[in-house]
């Protein structure tokens, strides 16, 4: 196995990591709000590693550049996405009178979800 | 087993069962999302299947138009449904008979 | 062990299957609509998997064809039986085809 | 083992993540949930494009990945502008599964 | 009326497993069972087209034979689909009295400067996917989805706002594909002797031809129909 391989894997497994922490975000966290950081967040870092592990295993500058081009335009995409649900969902939120904080630690969510992991 | 049949059979059954999902929860709204999500996996199973030609086809319009377009008449229904209500219109004469029933 | 082509040949034929008991038994023209879909889906899953000829063979280019202009005119259709649906709810105040046995 | 198999397994592994996410659009409860969920497959689906073409070694899927990138960020503007009106279920009524939507 | 039994009425559409669904579903099953049977017993060396479509491939001047397929082979079949995407525009139009949805202005300058940036690089994207599709994966289909995605962007976030109905460059957008491939049509049988029988050597320039002018029909096909009508200026709620 040489060194090149060696660094794809170990990108590869990291954004699997990453990947795995952002549906587990999407499942586990209260609200839209909070669930936003595995849209923005966890699974863009994933896409960037696994973006990097396939780097190593290509010399033509070509699909690099296409591949670099790929995420670039995936992290633009998404924020400006997550921005725009939220701000939605923020007005929406208003329209019905749902105060913010009241609906991110409404009973039997969040207070499940801390029981549930124990903290 | 090879680990690609394994892939395989993981999205067969993904897409069956957002399939069947979508086909038969009493949310529309919900069924419009999962029908978008069975779109995307689609694709995937195109690319499988050797088919890029058709996978770019149906990553374009499969998830990304129809959704857009199940999206927009959705809410038009919606829209529509409500400004009925709005005019103090009875409610039609089929939900009364379903009420009714129920 | 069944073959990819035939895992995905069977997976089609489901999808067929889904949609047409969910086109006929359902009354919501959106979820008809939805149904029409996901029998096209089934439908060029079949072809699909039929032109599949192994990871190292070419696939048959044919059926391919058929399968990307049928996508095209399936959502073409999809808009169109979408701009009915919201007619038939602007005209009679339901986007649903009630049947007699359905109440 | 080999590096084909190896990305193969990875795209599974990308997979069974998105299957887990269905999980997410059925339950909502707000429509925002719902696309947020689709916004996330969109990514996952996109890596498992990429690693693909880098265990078969066909660089058209890295296409397929671009598209699947380009239309995500259309359907997200679609539902911020037209997207459905009462995806919120009324304060205090948000059992899961018993959303009340004005449809006819 | 109670609100309680509104809410039930207007609620979502019903989908209980009564007796005749249940019989709808036990006979989709059988057919099921038949249409399995039937797969599963399928002779395996039936004559497939794909040895004769990939060897006329270099007569036919692209390299990608779903290209070739689409424009060579079976270039009447593809001639006629251009047309059915202008019959459901026409049916559209002939049902729908009014748009839909309407031109929203964004409100928030970071969808404004999102939608700026993205709808130049779709359009690139479009016009690559367009140039792929004579050697590579790609062509006509691809590339108009691709722009049909930026039509629907374009309305939904009101780049530009049209007054009452549809421009004229708009028809003639829609026309476009189905007016190349007539030509080319046209002007071949006089040419070759034969209806979309390309000469060899020009081959792949009458395809890019067709191709684009297709690409830009079914983009145009795709925005309008997402339009659904004719399109308003801003509506109230």
């Amino acid at each position: 196995m040489s060194w090149n391989d060696l660094v794809s894997l170990t990108c590869l497994a990291l954004g699997g990591f990453f990947f795995l922490a952002g549906t587990v975000g999407l499942l586990r966290l209260p609200d839209v709000f909070t669930r936003l950081h595995a849209l923005t967040k966890a699974d863009n870092l994933g896409l960037g590693l696994i973006v990097l592990s396939a780097l190593f295993q290509i010399e033509d500058w070509l699909v690099w550049l296409k591949l670099v081009f790929i995420w670039a335009l995936v992290l633009f995409a998404s924020a400006t996405v997550a921005h725009l649900i939220a701000r939605r969902a923020l007005r929406q939120m208003e329209k019905e009178r749902i105060p913010v904080v009241e609906n991110r630690a409404k009973p039997g969510v969040a207070e499940k979800h801390f029981a549930d992991s124990r903290l | 087993m090879m680990i690609v049949e394994w892939f395989d059979a993981t999205l067969v059954i993904i897409l069956l069962a957002c399939a069947w999902l979508a086909l038969t929860t009493p949310n529309l709204l919900r069924a419009v999302m999962l029908f978008i999500a069975f779109g995307l996996l689609v694709a995937l199973a195109w690319v499988r299947l050797q088919a890029p030609d058709v996978a770019l086809a149906e990553a374009a319009v499969g998830s990304g138009l129809t959704g857009a377009l199940l999206l927009s008449t959705l809410s038009a229904m919606q829209r529509a449904a409500q400004k009925r209500r709005a005019q103090g219109e009875a409610a039609p004469k089929s939900t009364k008979e379903e009420s009714d029933a129920n | 062990m069944i073959g990819t082509s035939t895992l995905y040949t069977l997976a089609g034929i489901l999808l067929f299957g889904m949609g047409l008991y969910a086109l006929i038994a359902y009354p919501h023209l959106l979820r008809k609509i939805l149904a029409l879909n996901v029998m096209g889906v089934g439908i060029f899953m079949v072809l699909i998997s039929i032109a599949y000829q192994g990871p190292t063979q070419r696939a048959d280019p044919v059926p391919h064809a058929l399968v990307i202009t049928g996508i095209v005119v399936a959502v073409c259709a999809t808009g169109l039986a979408l701009t009915l649906a919201t007619r038939i709810q602007a005209l009679t105040g339901s986007a649903r085809l009630e049947t007699d046995e359905e109440a | 083992m080999a590096m084909d198999s190896v990305y193969h397994a990875a795209a599974l592994f990308l997979l069974l993540t998105i299957g887990a996410g269905l999980i997410r659009i059925w339950r909502g409860p707000t429509t925002a949930d719902r696309l947020l969920a689709i916004q996330l497959f969109g990514t996952t689906g996109t890596a498992i494009l990429i690693l693909l073409s880098v265990a078969v070694g066909n660089v058209a899927f890295q296409n397929v990945a671009l598209i699947f990138a380009l239309l995500a960020g259309v359907l997200g503007v679609v539902f911020t502008q037209y997207g459905a009106q009462y995806d919120q279920p009324r304060h205090g009524a948000a059992t899961e599964g018993k959303e009340h939507h004005e449809l006819e | 009326m109670q609100t309680s039994d509104i809410d039930r009425a207007l609620q979502t559409d019903d989908t209980r497993l009564t007796r005749p669904r249940l019989f709808v579903l036990a006979l989709t099953t059988a057919l099921i069972a038949a249409l399995a049977t039937a797969a599963l017993t399928f002779p395996d060396n039936v004559g497939r087209l794909a040895p004769l479509a990939l060897d006329s491939l270099p007569r036919s001047g692209v390299l990608n034979p779903v290209t070739a397929v689409l424009l060579n082979y079976r270039g009447y079949d593809t001639l006629l689909e251009v047309a059915v995407l202008l019959l459901a525009i026409v049916g559209v139009w002939a049902i729908a009295p009014t748009a839909r949805v309407w031109f929203k202005t964004p409100d928030t300058p970071v969808l404004a400067t999102f939608v700026r940036l993205l709808l130049p690089l779709m359009i690139v994207v479009a016009g690559y996917m367009l140039w792929l599709g004579a050697d590579e994966p790609g062509g006509a289909f691809q590339g108009g989805a691709v722009l049909g995605g930026v039509g629907v962007l374009w309305v939904a976030a009101a780049v530009w706002l049209p007054r009452r109905g549809h421009p004229f460059w708009l028809r003639l957008l829609l026309g476009a594909g189905v007016a190349a491939f007539v030509i080319a049509a046209v002007g071949l049988l006089f040419l070759t002797g034969g209806l979309l029988q390309y000469p060899p050597e020009q081959a792949k320039t009458v395809i890019l031809v067709i191709e684009g002018a297709a690409m830009f029909s079914i983009g145009a096909t795709l925005a309008v129909l997402f339009i659904g009508g004719y399109p308003r200026r801003e509506e109230e709620k």
